[in-house]
């Protein structure tokens, strides 16, 4: 198989599986399974992927040309592939776990579920594999819709408003701020493919590059960078599973992405750091990283913390990609990969604590760890790699960013992922105190989750550990990515840039 | 003094469309002004009139007779505004007949043919 | 029915007059003002002054309004009929040079034919337009 | 044959109207209607070849010369208004069979498609003919038949709405023909193409401008620019279901193709963007529509009527491309031109479906629906995004043109309006899929099923058509760019 046919594949499983769905609708064993087949199937596809990327090639895929200048086209980078790799394995994990969680609530319209869910794991891939701006802006868009549905699912009122909020906070900000600043690129640029080095160097003025950076992050509401982050707490309503994969991994990591990715293949890193007037990104990050650290502090229910804590993890990235060398590059690169097992993790616990325990709020969970010891003991391990402590994943991506901001003595980054991970500590550390050292009430019926739930959960935390002993997969896309963007490439950009 | 003679004497020449504006703004009159659906049908044919005016008047050539050729005449007036204002007058009668037609309609269906009554009966509902 | 002897006597007799009167002008249209317009207006008011004197039921059993009603199309039919005639002879649409053996005595026809449609069916739009409102509230 | 073809555009709907008028029966009259609706799309494609294989086709009615007779001209800008509006009518014929059965008293069906028919070839008539005159006779004579089928509706609103329609169409259309009167007084003719070329002359004088005036609000009323658009909302929304969708897709864009003829081919670009202020002013107004229009249409508690509404509000976004007068604006306003016509069809007839079985169209009747009637629900969703310019839709295309074409002539403040005008578009669309989806179905809704198949159908069709132009443009952008050029361009 040619690697264009498997970038097509990548695609196309997860949306033959949104197809298949329907027709299954009446039989749930047989739509759980035709879920299953995609999720393995398309990590096999994945991986041949990576395989060849690691090898050093760079697939890609040119599908149609929509009108002059708006293509559709497929390119894989180190970074793309990254993502690509982890939401495609961790949705294989979600499957499991959300065919667990779903049957144990008996909830309404699973159909409608899978195939949304299905849907929105295409959008990443499209976003993930995307080649210009203008397939990763379609993509990222089919996202927020087919996630749509997924917030609303309850169809209560507080989802409906909490789904209002989500379209309007992530449509509004991608067509009012991306698609302007896509339409500029493409006028100032004269491409909208992703260049090695970046494609706007020696285009455009200095404060124009600043405007622009400006659009295309508040532009990428998914990145929930303040003031654009209301919405991740209110999509909260949604199932867990949705809360796990699509609102730890998938969603919320097409944002960073989409920063992280504009940053190295559109602007360029040097362009950005010789320019100067980008260097606002990194306060604003490094507010959002201590305010919804904070705010995480101050909130009981559990999956709202963890979204507040999404928030500021989230920001991290953000923060890495806004020193603008590198290293930090490759630091927030590992990150994403980092956060999003954790995350996950964590998430998959909170579902599990609602439906072994049936409690949502940290308050209520004391003495919920000796009687779910599985869930909690992943708890903690998640908790660890949000904080950033040894031997978990989370501890590699700060570590090279802190190298970063260290090594061009960009204090105040110092300063943010230091205050930041000291109220990590605060706010996930009493949970598991909570959960293991207090006596409970003794409330009866509080017992571990159906096996579906628990297997994903824990397998997500080992990865978590794993992934500390040995990085390699992740280091090396992050490591070509930060030699991508590395100065010495740079200086050919003016070539490998255009088309 | 002679500029104003010369001025009323270019108004006077000129009564054809002056008869064409005065119908059309007062057939525009009516149709805004009146609340009752036929009057506002008179109002419309006035205005529609005005419209045929300016054609007629425009085809016609002072001591000009009907376009059929005969040896005895040589100026004609120009027949294709006749015909076009003959189509005209025609959409207009068309147009006349679907209006009364609805208006007999919205008598039936709400007993009453003015307009401000009838938006107050709907908005009871 | 009230006793209005003098209106329905004289209607009896004018009626056959104004219907000749409509005849005269649809063929006189060739040459001077006239045509299937005019000659159709009189011909229905032929009927409508039929209908105001002896009532609505006589003159819908004189022109039952299912004719009228097939009237009205035919009359176009005609017309676009006779377009379609155009086309078939070789010309374009309404072309009515072909219809005869010289374009004059052809465009003569056409509009001859053409008339005779519009005769047809501007009689029946007026009958059908008085039948139409005289007739509501009565059922 | 080929050369019949403009003709048989016209004559074949008008005689299907009176064959209609003559049997009556209803399902007689339904199979005419199919008959005739689907052999459209196929002359006027023949047509589209012909024209970009051969260029402008002129066609001379009666074989009379065009300086005295009536010419039919076909160039690349009206013979795709003739696809679109041909095959707007194909889609709907086959759906309206049981919707017109379900909506339309017996008796009156034979009268209502033979109504639809003359419409039909009254639009086609004002798309293809190349004489000022012969269209305002077109113009009223789909007009006419347009009050007729909206005084049909559902209830006795309808008829206050048609009546309301009538008294400004009506006046719209005296005010086309004064302004065409008036050319006529100056140049001498009422071919638009002599008109063209005989204007350059006289144009300084003061009746061209004063024609030019009228002749745009004459138009204006006709397509529903705002503030003129009072009438539109009330006739969409009471108009039987059929209606709605056909004269949604095609009447006001038959009025926008007249208003691109006269502003561009007849009077010149050059003389009504550049010597006279009207690209602020219709650019103003168009905003105006967009976002006075917009709102509106949030707030209302029926369906029909919001995206009646909406309909108001994406004209604007075609007169605005229009008004640019760049390439890129004209080929953005085109596009949508065929991409709304698309969508609100689709639309329209999901709704159109929804109130065959519900029999109401208000948000609290259908509540739900979308678990009940999925596929159709489906399909109006599709076109929603459509509507709000989704990527990978083909409102996406159009948006894209225009917000390229404001950048591009450095109205920044522009593309900016556009991009936030469609969060209005999000929210109404966005009201109805909550309504649809997220609500528990009413007791009217609860034991409601899918649309029949034969509705189902054209409704997906439609909706595909919505996705496959977002992503294959060639005969949506790739045409409309030299469309756009050829108006541009002045002279046919």
């Amino acid at each position: 198989m040619t690697s264009g046919t498997l970038i097509a594949l990548a695609l196309i499983i997860p949306t033959a599986v949104a197809v298949l769905l329907p027709l299954f609708a009446g039989r749930p064993n047989v739509r759980e399974a035709v879920t299953l087949i995609g999720t393995v199937l398309l990590f096999a596809v994945v991986l041949s992927l990576l395989a060849s990327v690691l090898a050093g090639e760079r697939p890609s895929l040119a599908v149609w040309t929509v009108v002059p200048g708006l293509s559709i086209a497929f390119a894989i980078e180190p970074l793309g592939m990254l993502f690509a790799t982890i939401a495609s394995g961790l949705w294989i994990a979600n499957s499991v776990y959300s065919i667990g969680y779903m049957r144990a609530e008996q909830a309404p319209r699973q159909t409608l579920f899978y195939v949304c869910f299905a849907i929105a794991i295409a959008s990443t891939m499209g976003i993930a594999l995307a080649g210009n701006l203008f397939t990763l802006f379609l993509f990222y868009e089919l996202l927020t819709i087919s996630t749509y549905p997924l917030v609303t699912h309850r169809g209560t009122e507080e989802a409906r408003n909490a789904g209002r909020l989500y379209l309007l906070m992530l449509l509004g900000a991608s067509t009012i701020l991306l698609l302007p600043a896509i339409a500029w690129t493409g006028i100032a640029a004269g491409t909208l493919d992703f260049g090695v080095g970046g494609i706007l160097g020696g285009r455009v003025s200095d404060a124009t590059l600043g405007i622009l950076l400006a659009l295309y992050v508040f532009g990428t509401a998914k990145a929930a960078v303040m003031p654009l982050h209301s919405w991740l707490p209110a999509a909260m309503v949604a199932p867990t599973p949705v809360s796990a994969l699509l609102h730890a991994v998938a969603v919320v990591k097409a944002g960073v992405f989409t920063i992280l990715k504009v940053i190295v293949y559109v602007f360029g890193v040097d362009t950005l750091a010789k320019a100067g007037t980008g260097d606002w990104l990194l306060y604003v990050a490094g507010i959002t990283v201590i305010v919804a650290s904070v705010m995480a502090l101050r909130q009981d229910n559990l999956k709202r913390r963890l979204a507040y804590s999404t928030i500021s993890q989230l920001s991290y990235v953000v923060l890495g990609a806004a020193l603008f060398t590198p290293l930090a590059i490759l630091g927030a690169a590992l990150h994403i990969a980092a956060h999003a097992v954790s995350k996950i993790t964590l998430f998959f616990a909170a579902g599990s604590v609602h439906v072994g325990a049936h409690v949502d709020d940290v308050s209520e969970m004391n003495g919920v760890g000796r009687r779910m010891p599985w869930t909690m003991g992943a708890f903690a391990v998640g908790s660890l790699s949000m904080i950033g402590v040894p031997p978990t994943v989370g501890f590699l991506g700060k570590w090279f960013m802190l190298l970063a901001a260290v090594g061009i003595g960009q204090w105040f980054a110092v300063g943010v992922i230091v205050i930041s991970t000291l109220l990590n500590a605060g706010y996930f550390l009493p949970i598991v105190y909570r959960a293991f050292r207090r006596t409970g009430d003794g409330r009866p019926g509080v017992a571990e989750a159906p096996w579906p739930v628990v297997v994903p959960l824990v397998a997500t935390a080992i990865l978590t550990i794993v992934l500390f002993v040995w990085p390699t997969i992740p280091y090396d896309l992050a490591d070509m990515l930060a030699g991508t963007s590395a100065a010495p490439v740079a200086s050919d950009a003016a070539t490998g840039g255009r088309q | 003094m002679s500029d104003l003679i010369a001025l009323a004497g270019d108004v006077v020449a000129h009564y054809n469309q002056w008869i064409t504006v005065f119908l059309m703004v007062s057939g525009l009159y009516i149709v805004i002004a009146r609340g009752n659906m036929v009057k506002k049908l008179v109002g419309l044919s006035l205005f529609q009139t005005s419209v045929y005016l300016l054609y007629i008047s425009a085809g016609k050539i002072l001591s000009g007779t009907a376009p059929i050729i005969d040896p005895h005449f040589t100026v004609y007036s120009h027949p294709l505004p006749h015909v076009l204002i003959l189509t005209a007058i025609v959409v207009g009668i068309a147009t006349m007949a679907v209006g009364l037609a609805l208006v007999v309609r919205i008598n039936e269906a709400y007993g009453t043919i003015e307009e401000d009554e009838i938006f107050k009966r709907d908005d009871d509902r | 029915m009230r006793l209005d002897v003098i209106l329905r006597v004289v209607t009896k007799v004018i009626l056959p007059f104004m219907l000749v009167f409509a005849i005269y002008v649809q063929f006189h249209g060739d040459y001077g003002p006239g045509g299937g317009f005019q000659a159709g207006v009189i011909a229905g008011a032929t009927i409508i002054l039929y209908a105001l004197i002896y009532g609505l039921a006589p003159a819908r059993r004189l022109v039952p309004a299912a004719l009228v009603e097939a009237m009205i199309p035919l009359g176009v039919l005609i017309y676009a009929g006779v377009g379609v005639v155009g086309w078939l002879t070789g010309g374009n649409y309404l072309d009515y040079s072909h219809l005869a053996h010289d374009p004059v005595h052809g465009q003569e026809w056409g509009v001859f034919l053409v008339e005779a449609g519009v005769f047809v069916t501007v009689s029946a739009t007026m009958v059908a337009i008085f039948y139409a409102f005289a007739g509501r509230g009565r059922r | 044959m080929g050369e019949q073809l403009p003709a048989l555009q016209v004559v074949v709907p008008l005689i299907g109207a009176l064959l209609v008028a003559l049997v009556r029966r209803p399902t007689a009259a339904w199979l005419v209607t199919v008959v005739v609706s689907l052999a459209m799309p196929v002359i006027s494609a023949l047509l589209l070849v012909r024209v970009l294989n051969q260029g402008v086709i002129s066609y001379h009615l009666g074989g009379w010369d065009p300086t005295i007779g009536i010419e039919y001209r076909v160039d690349i800008v009206n013979a795709l208004i003739l696809l679109l509006v041909s095959a707007v009518a194909a889609v709907i014929a086959p759906f309206a069979r049981l919707s017109v059965l379900s909506e339309i008293a017996e008796g009156r069906i034979g009268w209502f498609y033979a109504m639809y028919l003359v419409s039909l070839a009254g639009l086609l008539g004002i798309a293809i003919t190349g004489d000022a005159f012969n269209a305002f006779v077109f113009l009223e004579i789909s007009s006419l038949s347009s009050y007729v089928l909206i005084a049909m509706g559902r209830d006795r609103r309808a008829l206050v709405a048609a009546y309301q329609y009538l008294i400004m169409g009506t006046i719209g259309a005296s005010f086309y023909v004064i302004g065409v009167g008036l050319l006529y007084i100056m140049t001498g003719t009422l071919n638009l193409n002599l008109i063209a070329e005989r204007i350059v002359a006289v144009e300084s004088f003061r009746p061209v401008l004063a024609a030019l005036a009228f002749i745009t609000v004459g138009i204006s009323l006709k397509l529903a620019l705002f503030p003129l658009h009072v009438w539109l909302p009330n006739a969409y929304a009471y108009a039987p279901s059929v209606v709605t969708t056909f004269l949604a897709a095609t009447a006001t864009k038959v009025a926008i193709y007249l208003f691109a003829r006269f502003v561009f081919s007849v009077f010149g670009a050059g003389f009504v963007f550049a010597d006279l202020p009207v690209t602020p002013i219709l650019v103003a107004l168009s905003v105006a529509a967009i976002f006075g229009a917009g709102t509106v249409a949030v707030f209302q508690s029926d369906v029909k009527r919001m995206f009646a509404y909406s309909s108001v509000g994406q004209v604007g976004y075609i007169t605005l491309g229009l008004a640019l007068a760049t390439t890129t604006g004209v080929t953005g306003g085109l596009v949508h031109l065929l991409n709304h016509a698309m969508i609100k069809a689709t639309i329209f007839m999901g709704l159109g479906a929804v109130f065959f079985r519900v029999g109401r169209i208000e948000f609290q009747d259908i509540a739900g629906i979308g678990r009940r009637m999925p596929i159709t629900m489906g399909a109006v969703a599709i076109a929603g995004l459509s509507l709000i310019g989704v990527p990978g839709t083909a409102g996406f295309v159009s948006k894209w043109y225009l917000v390229v074409a404001s950048l591009e002539v450095g109205w920044w403040w522009l593309a900016f309006l556009i991009v936030l005008s469609t969060m209005i578009t999000v929210v109404y669309v966005g009201r109805l899929i909550e309504w649809a989806w997220f609500r528990e179905p009413s007791r009217q809704v609860a034991t409601v099923e899918e649309a029949p198949i034969e509705m189902l159908a054209p409704i997906c069709l439609l909706a595909a058509a919505t996705i496959y132009f977002g992503i294959d443009t060639y005969l949506t952008a790739g045409l409309a760019e030299r469309a756009a050029n050829a108006l541009l361009s002045g002279l046919r």
